[in-house]
């Protein structure tokens, strides 16, 4: 298991709704994304807890495009991933985004 | 693993010197045994028996009578069990429903006044320990018996974890591995018995103890930190 | 027609649930996670593969739970068996007009096992507690990982069991069985087998589930708020008597029963082997009068 | 009977330079031999299968050319065991020429020393025994064909002298019903038969009347009643349950960025999950943007089950098949409009047929693949195994020899060579459908395909390359489509691949800025400038979510092989 963080400063905030969002599931090439709101001053953090062991990189590119393709600040994101490809934690990503912000689970 | 120190006859004898007259059928056993001066249910099987759906429901069938018949009169579960019986007839007649039975049996004992307490002489192992002995009011072992789900190379083979590492956490956790002491630090055997077995006996005998305290135990003796918290958590906190 | 089988846990629970009615407990921002699977490396979960809370069922107050099949095949810790437990307890004090189970479950978690296979005794006791204080508890079986192991007891337990065809209840599952006994005891990959033995119309034939429903969120909602209306837990001397007399029969009548088609034929079915193809509803009336 | 006569000898009074009389029945008369040898086990053409083994060492030389008949699907199972059974010392230095080497014993021939050397096309589940014995000595390959090289073959220079094959059933005379996997039988037997071969048919009953005849008893010597009925694989069943949201959303795009702009109406689909999608998302998302009717007309195809919703809605007018597929053939029967089926209403299906209309007849071929490189070649081939071909490069290939025009055609020609001084031609459109990373985090974009290393490793004169980058025209991901037609140099190309590769370490190497132009230039398509939103990308629009819904839409007549069911 391999443990991973990112932060992304300057994000508009997005707190309309503080309420916490699941996404995924811990299951083989899947993964959990947990959406908290939490005040730091714009800035997103991301920790990543994955069974693959090794794509640093590619986790990097990944949050990158996602910070950039929502622009949000104000965020805890949290993940559980087992082996999930770089299009399935876009997905995800995206679909514990779009629940977040249109009203909880 | 073979852990089968004593033959049944030596386990009546040592647990009821006081007389007992317990009748054996194949795997299974059952009658009566004296243990200070009153009289106990002995409900139990031998061998490691496999338990499939006929002794499940034999076992049943036992549990009411005694409820029917000796209203109050104390049980003593004595099941020696490799676990249920693994068979394609089995599930097909809905094996699970008969152990869910004995189970039931076993909770309406309870309900209406019956002490139950299970004692793990030899092996018990997962199903045909969840809804005999481990059903109990209260569940001992002898020192010498064993308790397990799964021994660890299977459990290694499964999960994919490697051997020496589930050898060696289980040195430290109780969590996983076979073993009677590994079930006391968890809460579920509440106590390992040895030397006087009459003695143990007749003691547990004299509380009467129907709520489940396996939680408490088990994060008392360390075995089991989060089960009584989380579960006094969901119990008690707000939505 | 929204499919039970492909939801998961928490679809499900919003799924059947009374629209915006569910408040979960110990949600997973709270991270009550097993400490047992990061020890050995395994990935673990916010919620422990376990969703527990309160919410409404056509308009009545019910407590709520739903294992998560798609982590660890929905199978019992430590965490995941405690948050079941409490939620059992909880109902004693609460008294709701029911506990709903949405079980997807192997069984006994193998990482923790010991934990949770005192767990799922914890289980078991709290469920006749809660039946034996009159508060219902049905359990819902539909998920693609069936309910095997010690959930496929605690099922037996409860007062009804609303299955769909899909659904599988059993003790061991087959792949245990053929890895132990060999092929020829069950071949677990003769998928009409398995669900001829396990599956939801075996289940509902012999008794042990009490409705069965087709593979649909809506029927499964249905069929809930039925059995949460018609449930009178009954733990009495009369009520295991007449169980046990029923076991019995089964025993004798089918115990020589090769295949679940002997039992079907002797049912009284006369093409047991065209049974799997019906859809919910025409099994349904063709199996009317006619379960054992 | 034949005449049987001495070699002719030159008269001792003819002059001694003048050429001796040369024989012109040499085969005619070896073939006789051998079925005098065979002649006692025999009543009429009928041999019991006990005695197979002697049969064969009787009809068998040394060094011959051998076609035992193993398909994608149908195997003659009995008489593979009985060859590879068969006594080294007795049988040897057999050639097999055959397509596909699917069973254990098909390799058991070349360890027992049976055989020793090998001509075929696909090795699948044998691939990595193979390399072994390859790299042991014990097998000498000839060639890896595509099947309709190896069947072509049969017709020039390996013809086989001997051929096992299989059918359905055969009667008294030896005619023959293949019944709907009839795959390779009908091309095997012509070679043989019309060589002077000899063909020796393994059948699942000896019957006084067949349905059909499908094989002519004129061309077959032998029919034996196997023990147990042949082995069929269910190789194109797809169960429904396990298609992903991200395939939705690549057979989406593949609808709506590929079939819909080039009007595809003939064509091939391979046999993954991806295209299984495009399949089942017919008769919902096609329908609903109004191409039925305009898309999808007519296939060269197994009758997959997961193409029932699509044929049940309308979409689809014509299948023709390579071999059948256990379970649908109660619903083939039903729909005789749709598949090639005998008087008898069961299906004929046929491989070298097929793989013609797949290869000359279809305006575009979309399937997946393991491995693409940066030129767009792809392939299956991974280190340690030698998989072979199959089919997939004929149909994944343009058919430059084609002259007949279809809308597809045209259009794919016109984009190719647009602004370019070139004869108008058409083009086949060639697609590669791929998600980026496959399971366990395994790329599909690399620098350079695993194939190179293993034909250095296994001594081979290619590299196995299933479809090579010049033929293909577009590579679908869920990032988007890349179209190549449109690129008109290598760096383009390059990009254009780069731009689809996700987050690969070959889409990460892209230059942005290339890449930003390939799609300003509409050579790159994103989903949404497909006006597809990722968000409907789902499984609810699968027509069938299960095999169960399969056997619904097919009104009850699909029977699913047992491994699927899950009622």
């Amino acid at each position: 298991m391999e443990r991973l963080t990112f932060t992304y400063a300057g994000g508009r905030p997005a707190t309309r709704n503080a309420k916490a969002t699941l996404a995924g599931v811990v299951g083989s090439g899947n993964l959990e994304v947990l959406v908290e709101p939490v005040a730091q001053d714009g800035a997103v953090t991301i920790e990543v807890t994955t069974a693959a062991v090794g794509f640093g990189r590619i986790w990097q590119a990944v949050m990158d495009d996602f910070f950039a393709r929502h622009g949000l600040g104000d965020l805890r994101i949290s993940i559980n991933d087992v082996g999930a490809t770089p299009a399935v934690v876009s997905l995800r990503l995206d679909q514990a985004i779009e629940t977040y912000l249109g009203g909880g689970q | 693993m073979d852990t089968q120190t004593l033959d049944a006859e030596t386990l009546f004898d040592r647990l009821f010197p006081e007389g007992h007259a317990i009748t054996r059928d194949g795997l299974f056993f059952s009658g009566t045994g004296t243990s200070a001066g009153r009289s106990v249910a002995v409900i139990g099987s031998v061998d490691a028996a496999p338990i499939g759906v006929e002794l499940a429901f034999r076992m049943a069938g036992e549990v009411l009578a005694v409820v029917r018949d000796h209203p109050g009169r104390p049980i003593l579960l004595l099941v020696d069990t490799q676990g249920q019986r693994l068979s394609h007839r089995d599930e097909l007649l809905g094996i699970n429903g008969y152990m869910a039975h004995l189970a039931k049996c076993l909770a309406l004992a309870r309900n209406t006044g019956h002490p139950i307490l299970g004692l793990v002489w030899s092996q018990a192992v997962s199903g045909g320990f969840l809804a005999s002995s481990l059903f109990a009011d209260r569940c001992f072992a002898l020192k010498e018996a064993e308790v397990r789900v799964m021994n660890l190379p299977a459990m290694s083979r499964i999960t994919k974890i490697p051997l020496e590492r589930l050898e060696d956490l289980s040195k430290t956790s109780p969590v996983f591995a076979p073993g009677v002491e590994n079930y006391w630090r968890m809460g579920a055997i509440e106590a390992l018995w040895s030397g006087n077995l009459a003695r143990e006996l007749a003691a547990a005998f004299s509380t009467h103890e129907t709520a489940d305290r396996r939680r408490a135990r088990g994060a008392e003796r360390g075995g089991r930190r989060l089960a009584l918290d989380v579960a006094e958590r969901v119990r008690h906190g707000a939505p | 027609m929204t499919s039970y089988y492909e939801a998961s846990a928490r679809e499900r629970v919003a799924g059947l649930l009374d629209a915006g009615s569910f408040i979960e407990i110990l949600p997973p921002q709270e991270r009550v996670m097993s400490p047992h699977l990061l020890q050995l490396d395994t990935p673990a979960a916010f919620d422990d593969g376990i969703v527990v809370g309160e919410g409404r069922l056509g308009g009545r107050p019910i407590l709520v739970a739903a294992q998560e099949g798609g982590f660890m095949g929905g199978a019992v810790g430590e965490v995941h068996g405690a948050k079941l437990t409490g939620l059992l307890e909880r109902a004693l004090d609460t008294r709701p007009a029911g506990v709903i189970l949405l079980v997807e479950s192997g069984g006994v978690r193998l990482h923790e096992a010991n934990a949770g296979l005192i767990a799922v005794s914890e289980i078991m006791r709290a469920v006749l507690a809660l039946r034996g204080a009159g508060v219902p508890v049905i359990l819902l079986d539909g998920g693609q990982f069936g309910c095997f192991g010690g959930m496929g007891i605690v099922a037996r337990l409860c007062d009804a069991v609303i299955m769909s065809e899909e659904g599988r209840l059993g003790l061991s599952g087959p792949e245990v069985i053929e890895t132990t006994c060999g092929v020829e005891e069950f071949d677990s990959r003769d998928r009409a087998l398995v669900w001829r033995t396990v599956g939801g119309k075996h289940r509902y034939l012999l008794g042990e589930a009490a409705e069965i429903v087709a593979d649909d969120m809506a029927a499964f909602r249905a069929a809930a708020i039925a059995a949460l209306e018609h449930a009178r837990p009954d733990l009495s001397l009369a009520a295991l008597e007449a169980e046990h007399a029923g076991l019995g029969a089964r025993i004798t009548r089918f115990g020589a029963c090769r295949d679940a088609l002997d039992i079907w034929r002797d049912l009284g079915f006369e093409a047991p082997d065209r049974l799997p193809l019906l859809e919910a509803d025409a099994f349904r009336a063709l199996a009317a009068g006619r379960r054992a | 009977m034949l005449q049987q006569t001495a070699p002719a000898t030159a008269p001792s009074c003819a002059p001694s330079s003048a050429p001796a009389a040369r024989d012109w029945n040499t085969q005619a008369r070896n073939r006789e031999a051998r079925l005098a040898r065979a002649a006692p086990l025999a009543r009429g053409k009928v041999v019991k299968s006990a005695d197979a083994a002697a049969l064969l060492e009787a009809i068998l030389e040394t060094g011959d050319r051998v076609c035992l008949e193993g398909n994608n699907q149908k195997q003659a199972d009995f008489l593979a065991k009985v060859l590879a059974g068969l006594d080294p010392a007795r049988v040897n230095g057999l050639h097999m020429v055959q397509s596909v080497l699917a069973l254990p014993e098909h390799l058991d021939v070349f360890e027992s020393g049976v055989a020793s050397r090998l001509d075929f096309s696909f090795s699948g589940p044998q691939g990595a025994r193979l390399a072994r014995l390859v790299s042991g000595g014990q097998i000498a390959i000839g060639a890896i064909h595509t099947y309709l090289e190896l069947f072509s073959r049969y017709f020039v220079d390996l013809t086989p002298r001997v051929s096992l094959v299989c059918a359905q059933a055969a009667d008294r005379n030896g005619n023959l019903y293949t019944g709907p996997n009839t795959e390779d039988t009908p091309v095997i037997v012509e070679a043989t038969a019309f060589k002077r071969g000899i063909v020796i048919a393994q059948v699942n009953e000896l019957v006084d009347t067949l349905p059909r005849v499908d094989i002519p008893a004129d061309w077959v010597d032998f029919v034996m009643a196997s023990p147990k009925p042949h082995y069929i694989e269910p190789l194109f069943t797809r169960d429904p349950a396990q298609i992903s949201d991200i395939q939705v959303l690549m057979a989406m795009m593949a609808i709506k960025g590929i079939y819909a702009p080039y009007e595809v109406n003939r064509l091939n689909h391979g046999i993954g999950f991806d295209t299984a999608a495009i399949e089942l998302i017919l008769p919902t998302y096609a329908e609903s943007l109004g191409l039925k009717g305009k898309i999808c007309r007519h296939w060269a195809l197994n009758p997959h089950p997961a193409l029932i919703p699509a044929i049940e809605a309308g979409f689809v007018q014509s299948v023709h098949s390579f071999g059948s597929e256990l379970g649908m053939e109660a619903y083939i029967r039903a729909r005789p409009d749709v598949f090639f089926t005998g008087p008898d209403g069961s299906m004929r299906s046929n491989r070298a047929m097929c793989q013609a209309a797949g290869h000359y007849a279809c305006d575009l071929f979309i399937g997946s693949t393991l491995q693409i490189d940066l030129a767009g070649n792809s392939s299956t081939a991974t280190l340690g195994r030698i998989a072979g071909f199959g089919g997939a490069p004929n149909m994944g290939a343009d058919a430059r020899g084609r002259r007949h025009a279809s809308p597809t055609w045209l259009k794919a020609g016109r984009e190719a060579r647009a602004g370019r001084n070139l004869v108008p031609r058409g083009q086949k459109l060639v697609v590669q459908m791929v998600e980026t990373y496959r399971e366990h985090m395994q790329p599909a974009f690399v620098e350079t395909l695993d194939a190179f290393a293993l034909a250095e490793s296994a001594g081979m004169d290619l590299p196995p390359v299933m479809i090579y980058g010049e033929d293909v025209t577009h590579i679908l991901t869920e990032e988007g489509i890349a179209n190549l037609l449109l690129c008109r140099t290598d760096e383009e190309r390059e990009q254009a691949i780069r731009g689809v590769a996700g987050y690969t370490p070959v889409g990460l190497g892209r230059d942005k800025r290339a890449v930003e132009n390939l799609r300003d230039r509409g050579i790159i398509l994103r989903p949404e400038d497909l006006g597809i939103d990722k968000r409907s990308a789902t499984r609810d629009l699968l027509a069938a979510r299960s095999i169960k819904d399969l056997v619904r839409a097919s009104g009850g007549l699909y029977d699913p092989p047992k491994r699927f069911r899950n009622w």
